[in-house]
């Protein structure tokens, strides 16, 4: 029976001591952040869209090896001795054209991996975070510096340097065989009239 | 769409003022559907609470589908989940919406190329309105992704045209 | 009213229309509008949020644009729900919720009817409303949504029991069931209020404040389970059954249902604040008397009463954003084991503190 | 014709209506449910009778606790997996003939009847004078019957709670 009156007494004042609670809230300041209007300033490591630094990009594709869900798809030429790409901005040479570096940030996980791998620190995530699309396709950023056109003319360039490389090259071995070849017969005839002149020598000595 | 989107032939400009007023009803009430996937689901409720407030932008979740008119696919849909939703959005009364939330929904993000469990985008069996990257996408992102939608409903029609 | 229509029209058929559609267009919606955005806004502030504020200035039409929405939504009615019992249980809920109003007294030229059994017809008529939901529930053919209208109703047919009683224990110090006269008793100023007594004098009052007190917490707490708030709102409960009797319910129909529960929280907001807290009548006095506007008095009236309805719908706010639901169980305990005892206690000693 | 005579024609239609229907549908949950409006026009009947107490009583105690218990039991009867329960007919000729007789039997007494008008007048309210001949004329009758349905309630609790005694 006690019990009983416990209880009773124990539900009424615990409602109150709650209702305490929320009324004091009522009255505390809201500590909402209304959104559009206030945006929190970033942290200063803070992961969000991806960005890649095209004049330093050498295009040595290890962000794409490194990246777990293979978000990153790169495509390169080499440049033609006669081009200059020019530095990055930490001395390194660049050597290649990078024709295609799409990142589809829709499946991009956010993990930073692409990042520590690059030695040019051209890749690194931005605090850029609004970026909602209507159409999923726009959320593959195409960040190639080239156009398509460029990139298969350098292509075609390429393959046209390459073959005639290749020409020269067959030319030269051509030469090169050429040269050995005939290198090769002057010796023979070399040791034939080496070969001669000592039966001569014999043969005069035999006369003796 | 609405019961009256795309009755129309013409526009003129009684029926421009009320696409005005409806588009504004509509985009002012957005009822989510309280349904969360994975770790998206923890920014969304993130996003109804103190520091971001959905309730701001008009934004309560309901939890008959009945009732709701925004659906919020936040995070990993599986491929046995993925029957769930396609039954839970045809469940749901016209003009309805979906926000696509974080890369996983998107696309089936770190899963798109080896998980044999998971639906490769949640636009395959639904259609999708809006896509909000990140993993997860912050509170803000997904904010700023309903602001989105709410551009996309303001320019809707009644009018067949356009 | 009726009487000012019927002269003003002098026809009886359009002016009985009209007075019986008075409280929907004047008070019922407007009252209906402002308590949606006031629950947003109350639970924001109690969550240190902000609530709506985008839609309209500062957000007040955030409840019209719902309405608006709700209004273009789809209607759907699944195939293999019955199809005439889905359509008509959201008007018989909101009838019956509608009808509350007819007997409830908003001030001295504002009664839709002086009827003696008042009260009593306040107790009856909220019945239907669990016919409506029972209907709501089983003609939706869906599992969740039969529980709910279950749980709905045996929830308030339990609850029944101690308003009844706390009700029975006031119209038995008052001697009237008619609501108007239960107001008339508590007039001029707060002390005369039942809360305090009512207008008995000497020890008699002063041994009845602890008794009232525990009947208007008993009253509260039993009129909030009638119209399924929190904490005692199992049938819609989220967490296990989606939406209750109203998860099948989209657009108009869902927007009755809503508009019906609010009609029930203010309804019985009011017959709280009628039978304890003076209904209409002022706490001291009114502006009209002191000036000799004698018009002056029945506007004055309208506010306290609204006043004091808003405050115990305040007051059911305040609780929800603060309790916990109750579990079925825990539900009918405190109703059968702490309620309807206390009530009858309660009833036994003020039937004896009257006859003193 | 005036608004009473308005008032009246409404009930009436709902009363025999959905009497009709309780009749003769073959849903039980429609004849449930419309049992329910004819309890409720018959209650609006008793008003315009100037019953007021009578037709409260018949909302409180027909609509709000037998009707709500005969849905209750119709609900949770086993076939809750689909929303119509059918009934069927049986029994027809017995059943005929008893209604045969006890119509003939109404109306030979409508009949018979000699009906008298008397002028209309908002009639006085019952409550009061129904609790005064209650408690004063009829008291102990009135308390035996109180007892009855205490003693009634007692034990259905009592033999619930024996059943679930021996079931642990």
């Amino acid at each position: 029976m006690l019990n009983y009156f416990k209880n009773t007494w124990e539900g009424i004042y615990t409602v109150l001591v709650g209702m305490k609670i929320t009324f004091k809230h009522l009255f505390t300041p809201e500590v909402t952040i209304q959104y559009p209007e206030i945006k929190v300033p970033m942290e200063e490591r803070v992961r969000n869209r991806l960005y890649v630094n095209m004049d330093d990009c050498i295009g040595c594709d290890q962000c794409a090896r490194a990246c777990p869900v293979n978000c990153i798809e790169i495509d390169t030429v080499k440049a033609l001795p006669s081009d200059d790409l020019g530095k990055t901005s930490n001395g390194k040479k660049k050597a290649l054209w990078v024709t295609k570096f799409d990142i589809d940030i829709a499946k991009c996980c956010y993990c930073q991996l692409c990042v520590f791998p690059c030695p040019t620190d051209c890749i690194y995530m931005t605090d850029v975070y609004e970026f909602a699309e209507y159409d999923r396709n726009d959320l593959i950023y195409k960040f190639a510096t080239l156009t398509p056109e460029e990139g298969t003319e350098k292509k075609e360039a390429f393959d046209v340097f390459q073959a005639e490389k290749e020409a020269q090259k067959k030319a030269a071995a051509e030469a090169k065989a050429k040269a050995a070849a005939e290198k090769k017969a002057a010796e023979e005839a070399e040791a034939a009239k080496k070969a001669d002149e000592e039966k001569k020598d014999d043969s005069k000595k035999d006369e003796e | 769409m609405g019961l009256l989107d795309k009755e129309f032939a013409d526009s003129n400009i009684v029926i421009a003022k009320a696409e005005d007023l409806m588009n504004w009803a509509r985009l002012s009430s957005l009822w989510q559907l309280g349904f969360g996937l994975a770790c998206c689901a923890i920014e969304m409720m993130a996003t109804s609470a103190s520091n971001y407030d959905f309730d701001r932008f008009g934004v309560i979740p309901r939890p008959s589908p009945r009732q709701s008119d925004i659906i919020i696919i936040s995070g990993t849909v599986t491929l046995k989940m993925a029957l769930r939703i396609k039954k839970l959005y045809e469940q749901m009364p016209d003009p309805k919406y979906i926000i696509s939330m974080g890369s996983c929904a998107n696309c089936g993000g770190p899963y798109w190329e080896h998980g044999y469990h998971v639906l490769k985008g949640v636009d395959r069996i639904i259609p999708v309105d809006v896509y909000v990257p990140g993993c997860p996408p912050r509170p803000e992102a997904l904010l700023e992704g309903l602001l989105k939608l709410q551009d996309k409903i303001r320019n809707e029609s009644l009018t067949k045209k356009a | 009213m009726y009487d000012i229509i019927l002269d003003f029209t002098g026809n009886e058929i359009l002016s009985m229309f009209i007075s019986a559609a008075l409280p929907l267009f004047m008070f019922i919606l407007p009252f209906a509008l402002v308590a949606v955005l006031a629950e947003r806004k109350v639970s924001a502030f109690m969550q240190d949020r902000l609530g709506p504020t985008r839609v309209g200035p500062k957000g007040l039409l955030q409840t019209v644009a719902d309405i608006l929405k709700l209004f273009q939504k789809e209607d759907i009615v699944a195939s293999n729900a019955d199809k005439k019992l889905f359509n008509l249980a959201p008007i018989l809920v909101f009838a019956g919720s509608f009808a509350v109003f007819a007997a409830i007294p908003f001030s001295g030229a504002y009664i839709g009817t002086f009827a003696d059994v008042g009260i009593f017809f306040v107790v009856a008529i909220s019945s239907l409303v669990v016919a409506g939901i029972l209907m709501a529930g089983w003609a939706s053919n869906n599992k969740y949504s039969l529980l709910g209208a279950v749980r709905s109703a045996a929830q308030i047919i339990s609850y029944e029991i101690p308003t009844a009683l706390v009700i029975l224990s006031l119209v038995m110090l008052a001697g009237t069931l008619n609501l108007y006269e239960l107001t008339e008793m508590q007039t001029e100023y707060f002390w005369n209020w039942y809360i305090f007594g009512g207008p008995a004098t000497g020890i008699q009052k002063i041994l009845l404040i602890p008794f009232m007190i525990v009947g208007f917490i008993i009253l509260y707490i039993s009129t909030l389970a009638e119209v399924n708030r929190t904490p005692f709102d199992i049938p819609e409960a989220e967490s296990e059954l989606v939406a209750g009797y109203h998860t099948e319910y989209s657009g108009m129909k869902f927007a009755i249902f809503f508009l019906a529960e609010y009609a029930n929280m203010f309804a019985v907001s009011a017959i709280v604040a009628t039978l304890f807290f003076g209904g209409f009548q002022s706490p001291f006095g009114y502006l009209g008397d002191l000036f000799g506007v004698e018009w002056l008095i029945p506007i004055e009236q309208f506010g306290w009463f609204t006043v004091k309805g808003l405050f115990f719908v305040f007051v059911q706010m305040w609780l929800r954003w603060t309790l916990p639901r109750l579990r079925v169980d825990q539900l009918m305990t405190m109703c059968w084991k702490y309620m309807i005892p206390y009530a009858f206690v309660n009833l036994i000693i003020i039937g004896i503190i009257s006859l003193i | 014709m005036n608004l009473y005579d308005i008032i009246f024609y409404i009930f009436a239609a709902i009363t025999v209506v959905s009497g009709v229907i309780t009749v003769t549908s073959k849903n039980i949950i429609y004849a449930a449910f419309s049992l329910l409006f004819t309890f409720f026009g018959v209650a609006g009947m008793y008003v315009l009778l100037g019953a007021d107490f009578i037709s409260i009583v018949q909302i409180i105690v027909y609509v709000g606790g037998i009707l709500i218990l005969l849905l209750f039991g119709v609900m949770l009867t086993n076939k809750v997996t689909s929303t119509d329960i059918k009934s069927g007919s049986v029994n027809v000729l017995p059943a005929v003939i008893g209604v045969a007789l006890f119509a003939g039997a109404l109306i030979s007494i409508i009949i018979r009847t000699k009906w008298t008008e008397t002028p209309g007048e908002i009639p006085l309210s019952t409550a009061g004078t129904l609790g005064s001949v209650l408690l004063n004329e009829y008291v102990i009758i009135f308390e035996l019957l109180a007892v009855l349905l205490l003693i009634a309630l007692i034990g259905a609790a009592s033999i619930a709670r024996r059943t679930k005694e021996e079931t642990n």
